[in-house]
Formats: structure tokens, sequence, C-alpha cells
């Protein structure tokens, strides 16, 4: 959900830009990153894991923790927490590891 | 741990655990390894793991590496699943000019039994489609292969610790006596020493050091080879490739770098970003392919490049085993160096291996 | 706490996986990294570096500033092949072919 | 490319780095691997009253414009979605872009890397929804974008209270602040987060969170009452710890100091490492306030300018002792125990390589 009336900050542009979600329109702010215009739609699942196939989002929003992957206009493992939207970005969930090892599967 | 042993082994890497695992299948030895760190933190654990004949020359050599090659899957059956995989081995060159010397290469290698291929661009492309349309041919084997190097060493203690063989980690040796009919041997964390009516060196890059505490010198020099690794990728490299291979899940291994720098185990952006762009001429397609890390090894290299394998000349009931590619020779190496410790020979013959090659030179 | 808990994000290694290690004797980051996996996925431990190393201390019963980090290594983010891959004068790498006359002593 | 001060990361510590060396008309490039300069700055929508005097008491991301503007007309280069991934032979940084990968020659390198968060393990903090109390605020004051509705709060510390704060400001709901210790030192943090109707819970830990696909649920044990609640939201706040990772590969040695949050580089009084090209400033030093992550950055770039031969050694003493000064009452105003687990940090260092003090140090040590 987007914070149309911040407690302190002054309100953003209103600049939105399009991009899709595994092929669905969906709507952005300029100099968002693509995990929060993701988590703006109320998406909060990014993929899922390569072994237990548990679900994955953001954590720690820095680029450090690598759990926050999803494919980038079909380049994979790209670091939604730290890559800007662009308008017309394709953007598809990262659950397409292989399970090279196996394991229990959960969604 | 009591202080009295048959049999020390120091040194617990591919070879080390091998030799205890093998020697401990005959139940009649009290039998110790000794590691002055813990197991993988040396050569074994920071290797691509090739199981590889193919192009090991001269013949008697890769002979000796096809043996070996082939006792895998009955190791497997003994200490379990080391993820072995007889992938067939793919050696690529650029030059059409190397095609004769790949012919040749074929030749000597028939006469022990080791069928090599010569392919074409066309034939190598056909097995591995990844591979870049700019390679002129290649060699090919389907007898390399890889296997887990930390499954292996960790499946080689296991299965000799049930048949009670005894660890020591983190426990340097730092002096070695030999008395008349036995060896003392002084560590870092015990004050007595432990005694040994027989000792088996097998240090890998640091056999130097050890060998140097019974007044030896080893031949060996330490190699540093650099080896980056991708994030994991969907399956797509079927065989082992020269310099580069995929572990089964999924990250491919990549390196060619040798380096003489001693024991130092950093790695260097000039030897990554260059073996990141023989990767890339390899296979185009990993140019979008994240890397993840990057690890060196200190390989062991004796100087005329052969292993050095069996008794230790002049010294009673000492032995050594060290060599480059202990990862494919290490079932053989453990089953030869037991029968020599337990029988007194070998059902091969260990002649050309022995140290005393180095020796005569001098 | 439940042993089936994850420490390991990246490569998804619970505490059951890294005691065990402990049990073998494994006193170090790195030991258990071999043994088990643990940090040697896309955040190379940087999310579980002192979670690893409490868990060693707590084990061990040492404190946790006795417990060394694990080694670093390069490339220290994720970096894709192609922009890590350089023009240089090639110097110590050799090809496989060449390698094969190295380690018969053709030189 | 090459320089004569490289700095790697373009925080407070590693901006007012460049304002020091750069406004001497030494040759500075700072790395910074985000999009933006500003580091944590970016999402501080709170007020800091314990700044160096050259600045007013002002909220962090105005302190960010403020030390951007600074900076802007100074000779410095900013590279941005730059990061430092490894090192060269030759001790040259190697720098990745999304292009390309190359080498920064530089005569001195200050890391102001800054802090990361460090987490919690309980069963299901993998799960969507649970993240860390920065990543929380990134979310609600960069982004503009509510985590969640109904959140829970793991940890209770300066930076997790402030953020919860700023949360339920945002229209969340908090359902608590829980920590696992028995007792909280500071009162003042209760009483500020009790003042706003928040619920504070010690010697209280997760038992697990659930959800399918992203988290629903939490049983916490508030000493061996269980309790469950429906959240879409848990925050980790377990405190920072100095990023390391660039030191290990530059060399650097690492020493133990609780109150600095870890692991930390050892260094001398310059705030020079065991690299003797390499200082190191701000949080990456040890965790501290943001008063103090200024002042340790102006102190690493004074002597690395004094290495650099453009102070003298009269101006870099007088400038040296003054900013120790200022550095004591930064961290005294806070938490006095940073500055004396910093002067123990250094004097081990010094002790260790056998190199005296300098004199207007042991001043500094004897008002502590």
């Amino acid at each position: 959900m987007y914070i149309d009336h911040h407690p302190i900050l002054e309100n953003h542009g209103n600049d939105q830009i399009s991009f899709f979600y595994d092929g669905t329109p969906l709507k952005a702010r300029q100099g968002q990153t693509i995990a929060a215009a993701l988590m703006m739609n109320n998406i909060r699942k990014f993929g899922i894991s390569r072994k237990l196939r548990q679900s994955r989002g953001l954590f720690c929003a820095n680029g450090r923790c690598c759990s926050c992957f999803v494919t980038v206009n079909g380049l994979e493992h790209v670091l939604s927490c730290t890559t800007l939207i662009e308008e017309g970005m394709e953007i598809k969930p990262n659950t397409g590891d292989p399970d090279v090892r196996g394991g229990i599967h959960e969604n | 741990m009591t202080d009295q042993y048959d049999i020390v082994i120091i040194g617990c890497g591919v070879i080390g655990s091998s030799i205890a695992y093998h020697l401990s299948e005959y139940k009649q030895k009290r039998i110790l390894v000794i590691d002055k760190g813990f197991p993988l933190s040396g050569t074994s654990g920071s290797t691509q793991a090739w199981v590889w004949v193919h192009n090991k020359v001269p013949k008697w050599y890769g002979e000796l590496s096809m043996y070996s090659a082939e006792l895998y899957p009955f190791l497997e059956r003994k200490i379990g699943d080391v993820e072995y995989k007889r992938t067939g081995g793919i050696a690529p060159f650029f030059a059409q000019t190397d095609r004769d010397k790949a012919l040749r290469l074929v030749e000597e290698q028939a006469e022990v039994g080791i069928k090599v291929e010569v392919l074409t661009r066309d034939q190598v492309l056909e097995k591995e489609p990844a591979l870049s349309p700019k390679i002129a041919g290649a060699t090919y084997s389907d007898m390399d292969g890889n296997v887990n190097p930390f499954r292996l060493v960790e499946l080689y203690i296991k299965a000799a610790k049930r048949n009670e063989v005894e660890f020591s980690f983190y426990n340097p040796v730092i002096e070695m006596v030999m008395e008349k009919d036995h060896y003392k041997i002084y560590t870092k964390n015990k004050k007595d020493a432990i005694t040994t009516e027989r000792v088996i060196l097998a240090g890998g890059p640091w056999s130097k050091e050890i060998g140097e505490l019974l007044g030896l010198d080893i031949p060996i020099k330490q190699v540093r080879g650099q080896v980056i690794i991708t994030e994991p990728l969907a399956p797509f490299l079927k065989h082992t490739i020269g310099g580069m291979r995929q572990a089964e899940n999924g990250e491919v291994l990549i390196g060619f770098s040798k380096e003489e720098v001693g024991y130092d185990r950093r790695t260097t952006m000039d030897v990554i970003q260059e073996t990141a762009q023989m990767a890339i001429n390899y296979i185009p397609s990993l140019a979008k392919a994240n890397i993840v890390r990057s690890f060196s090894g200190v390989r062991v290299i004796p100087e005329d490049g052969f292993p050095i394998l069996g008794k230790i000349p002049d010294k009673k009931n000492a032995y050594i085993a060290a060599m480059h590619s202990g990862v494919t020779l290490s079932p053989l190496v453990g089953t030869l160096m037991a029968e020599l410790v337990m029988e007194g020979e070998t059902s091969i013959c260990l002649e050309r291996y022995s140290l005393k090659r180095f020796m005569n030179y001098a | 706490m439940d042993k089936s808990t994850i420490v390991c994000r990246c490569e998804e290694i619970n505490v059951d996986e890294i005691e065990g290690a402990i049990r073998m004797g494994a006193s170090t980051f790195d030991d258990i990294k071999r043994l088990t996996r643990c940090g040697m996925g896309p955040c190379q431990s940087k999310i579980c570096m002192n979670l690893v190393r409490e868990l060693i201390a707590n084990n061990l019963g040492v404190s946790i500033s006795e417990i060394p980090p694990p080694r670093m290594r390069m490339p220290l983010k994720i970096t894709r092949l192609g922009i890590l891959a350089g023009k240089t004068s090639s110097s110590n790498v050799v090809s496989v072919f060449d390698e094969a006359s190295l380690e018969a002593g053709e030189r | 490319m090459k320089t004569d001060v490289l700095i790697i990361g373009g925080g407070p510590a590693g901006l007012n780095a460049a304002i020091e060396t750069a406004s001497r008309g030494i040759k500075t490039i700072i790395i910074e691997e985000s999009y933006a300069l500003g580091g944590q700055l970016k999402q501080q929508t709170q007020f800091f009253n314990n700044l160096p005097k050259q600045f007013d008491r002002q909220r962090g991301i105005h302190l960010m414009r403020t030390l951007i503007d600074r900076l802007s007309p100074l000779p410095v280069t900013c590279l941005l979605k730059h990061k430092m991934i490894g090192v060269y032979k030759d001790g040259r940084i190697g720098i990745a872009n999304d292009t390309e990968t190359f080498p920064i020659d530089a005569k001195k390198v200050i890391v102001t890397t800054g802090a990361a968060e460090e987490t919690d393990l309980f069963p299901g903090w993998t799960l969507p929804g649970v993240m860390t109390v920065g990543a929380a605020q990134i979310l609600i004051n960069r982004e503009r974008v509510l985590p969640g509705k109904n959140a829970l709060i793991v940890g209770l510390n300066s930076f997790s209270a402030e953020v919860t704060k700023q949360l339920k400001a945002c229209g969340i709901n908090i359902l608590g602040v829980i920590d696992k210790n028995v007792s909280v030192n500071d009162k003042k943090l209760v009483d500020g987060l009790e003042d706003k109707k928040i619920r504070v819970m010690v010697n209280t830990v997760i038992e697990r969170a659930t959800g399918a696909g992203e988290v629903e649920k939490v049983t916490i044990n508030n000493d061996g009452k269980k309790e469950d609640l429906d959240i879409d939201l848990i925050c980790i706040g377990k405190g920072l710890s100095p990023i390391l990772e660039p030191l290990e590969i530059l060399d650097c040695e690492f020493g133990f100091q609780a109150k600095l949050g870890g692991l930390v580089p050892k260094y001398y009084s310059t705030l020079g490492t065991s690299n003797p090209s390499v200082y190191v400033a701000g949080n990456a030093a040890g965790i501290t306030c943001l008063g103090g992550i200024l002042v340790t950055a102006e102190i690493a770039a004074l002597n690395a300018l004094k290495a650099l031969g453009v102070l003298n050694d009269n101006e870099a003493k007088i400038s040296s002792s003054f900013l120790w000064d200022e550095l004591r009452s930064m961290e005294s105003e806070e938490s006095i125990e940073t500055f004396i687990a910093r002067v123990a940090h250094i004097k081990e260092f010094h002790e260790e390589c056998e190199l005296p003090l300098p004199a207007s140090f042991h001043a500094i040590l004897e008002g502590c």
C-alpha cells in the first residue's frame, strides 16, 4: 500500500510508471525499488527457495541477504531491493530455480 | 587417545583419509590420523574434484589414473554416495594445429586401453551445445568424471571411524624421532610423544615440511589454483570440461590458473578476471550468470609431475604418498598403500613412483 | 529452539546440521561451511555469520569473541561473469590442453 | 583510474570524510553501491540533536542534503552503483558497476562501509513479511510503502524503538515490542513507547512464526506463557555490527569489542588499520551514534591527509586533539561505554604493535 500522506515527509511527485509482474500490468512510483513497487501492490512473496521450496521476500533491503531475487526482463537473480523500477519492466518472481537437490516442498 | 599405535598417518586430506580407510579394512592395526587443521581446510577442500584420466601422459600415468577412476563405483558401495559421476570429459582446443597433438594422444593412450576420441567442432557442439562455436575441436573420453570432494573425505573418515581408526585434528606435528623399531611423534596438543611402528606421510603440499622432520627433502612445489563459482544454474553441462564443470547442485566451477606463490591462499582480482574471460571463451552464455564466490587451493606438484608413492628409502617403516590429482587417484593410492603396508607388496608395481628416483639424480 | 530452524537462508542449512558438524569436531565457521555448505550461497555468510558463530560458541562453551569470522571471498557481491571478465594479457591461466603437457613434465 | 583518496561507501561517514579531503584540494573518489548518496540517512526522518558543532540540530534526511550540498562544489568524483568486489595483486581496488570491472589505484583508502543489521533466529524467520527494522524504515520513509498492517517488533534498542514509533505514525498497528532480556536498562526507551500506547514485553521470545506464502501468525512466549498474535509484519531489531568484508580482503586485522558491535577492525589513534594505506571510520570502525560517525570520518580523513603530506604535524596534532575531544563528548552524550570501548580498542592495538600512543591522546584517556 502506498503512503499518500506521510506524517513527516512532503508528498512525493505523482510520477507513475507502469510495469508488468508475471504478465499483469501494475503501477509504481518513479524512484522506487522493484521490491517496493511490488510491495506497494501487495506482493510480498517474491520467490521460493531452492531446496525446501519456501517463500521468500524482502528481508534486509540493503542488497546483502539475497532473499529478494526476481527476474527482470529475462535476467535472473536480480536484487529487487537495490534495483530501481523502470517504465515497462517485466518482472517475474524467482520461482524457477532448479530444485537440483530435491527436498520437501512447501509454498 | 592412548599413545601407542601401529600406524600413524600424517595428513587427513583425500589421500591420508583414503589410506586410513583402506588400511582399516584389514581390521588388524591400531591407526591414528593426525592433521594440523580440520578436514577439508586444505587442498582436498579446494579442488574442482575432477576424476580425470584421458590426457594424463605418458600412458603409464594415464593407466594409473584409469585404474583409480574405475574403482570409484566400488568405493561408493563401501563408503557411501560420494556423488561420483562418470560424465565423460571434453578438453577443447581452439587452434587446428592442436589437432595433431590430439591425434598423437589418442595413439599413445590406446596402448594402455584408454579410449580417447578427437572430436570435430560439430561433434563437440553436439555433445555440449553450450560450448562456443569458436572451439576448433576437442579430445574426449567417456572415462572422465567428477566427484564431490567434501563428501569423499567425510565418508572416508566416517568409514575409517567405524573401523576404529582414531583422528586428531588441529594438532600439527612438530617433531619426529626415529628410534630403532619405532617412531616418536611430538604434536602441538600433546605433551607426551605418540609412538608408532610405522608412519605414513600424506601431507599434500605440506609434505615438504613434514619430510624435513625426518631429514628428507621431498621434491614438491606448491602451486596455487584459483577457482570461481557461479550461482546454481539449471543443469546444462553434461560433461566435465577441461577447466570447468557443473556440480550436482548446479554451480559451475571454473578454474584454469597456476601460480607458484607458496602457501598463500588468497584470491586476486587479476586471476579472477582472467578466469572469467576464459570461461566466456568456452561458454559464451555464462556471461549472464552471477559469480557468487571464488576460492583457491594450494596444489601439490612433485618436481617431475608424477606421484611420489611407496616406502621412503633408508627410513625403516616410513612411507610417503604425495601427488597432484589426489582426488582422481585416492581410491587406488589408498588400496595400494594399504597393500604395501600390510602385505609388503602391491598389485601394481610402484617402483616407478618411488622417492628414490629423485635421490638418484642427486 | 526447534532444531529444524533455518540458520543459513541461502543454502537452507538448519541448526541440527550445524550442530552435527560441531559434534564432528568443527570449531570455526569455515569448518562448518565445508561440511554443510552453510554460508556458501549468494549472500556469502553475510546474514548467518554471527548466528553460526553464536551456535559454535554456545555448543563449545566458549565466548563468541573466540570464534573467528569466515574467510571472505571475492567477488564481495554477486557479479555477472560477463561484467567480471576483463581483457587482460593472460599470464597464469592456461588451457587444460597445455596442462596435460605440464603435468607430464614437458616443459 | 587513479586517485589520492578512495572512499568506500557514500553514507554520512564517507561524505564527511570526502568533504575533509576534497576541501583541501585532494583528489577524492567515493564509490557507493546504491543509486544515491546518503547511506542510511536516506530514511532517517528523526531529529539528531547531538551533532558536531558545524551542524545544526536536524533530521537525518536533511543532514544528508547538508552533507551533499557541502560536497558538491568540491573536486570529488562520486561513482554511484559501483561496488568494491575485490583487490588486485598490486593492491589496487577492484570495482564493478553495471557494465564492467576495473581497478582504482588509490594512495589512501578510507573504508566507510557502515553497519549491517543483526538478525534473530526463530522458526519462520525466513517468511516474507519478516524483515529487519531497518528494512521496514526504508519502506515507509524512502519508498513510501507500508510493509504491513499489524506488526510485532523483536528486540528493543534505541533504533528499533524509534522505527517502531515511525511505523505507528504511518498507521501500522503495533501489537508489541518484545525483548528476550528480563529487563531493559534504558527506562526512557520503554516509557517513550508506552507513552505512545505501545506494549513492551520483556523476557519474551518468538516461539514460531507461520503463514502460507507470507507471515500471518506468531506465537510468543513470555516466561513460559504462550500467546498467539495475528500479524503480517515482524521487524527484527537486534542491533548493528560493522561491515567487515572489504576490510578483510584488504588484509586488515580484527579485534573483538562487544560494545562496538563485536568484531571490529583494529586501528590506531589515527584510525589507520593494520594495512598502512587503509583507514576506517563511521560504524565500520565500531557502532556509534551519528555524531560519532561524522567525527571519526574527520579523524580518519585528517590522518590520511597527514600521511599524504598535505597537513603538517602541528596542524594535524591540533585538529586531532580537538576532534578527539568532540568525539568523546558526542559518544558520552549517548553512551560513554562506546567511547571507553573505543579507547580500549585503540590502546590494545598500540600495545600490540609496541607503538606509543601520541601524547595528546593521554589527555583524552585521563578524561574518561
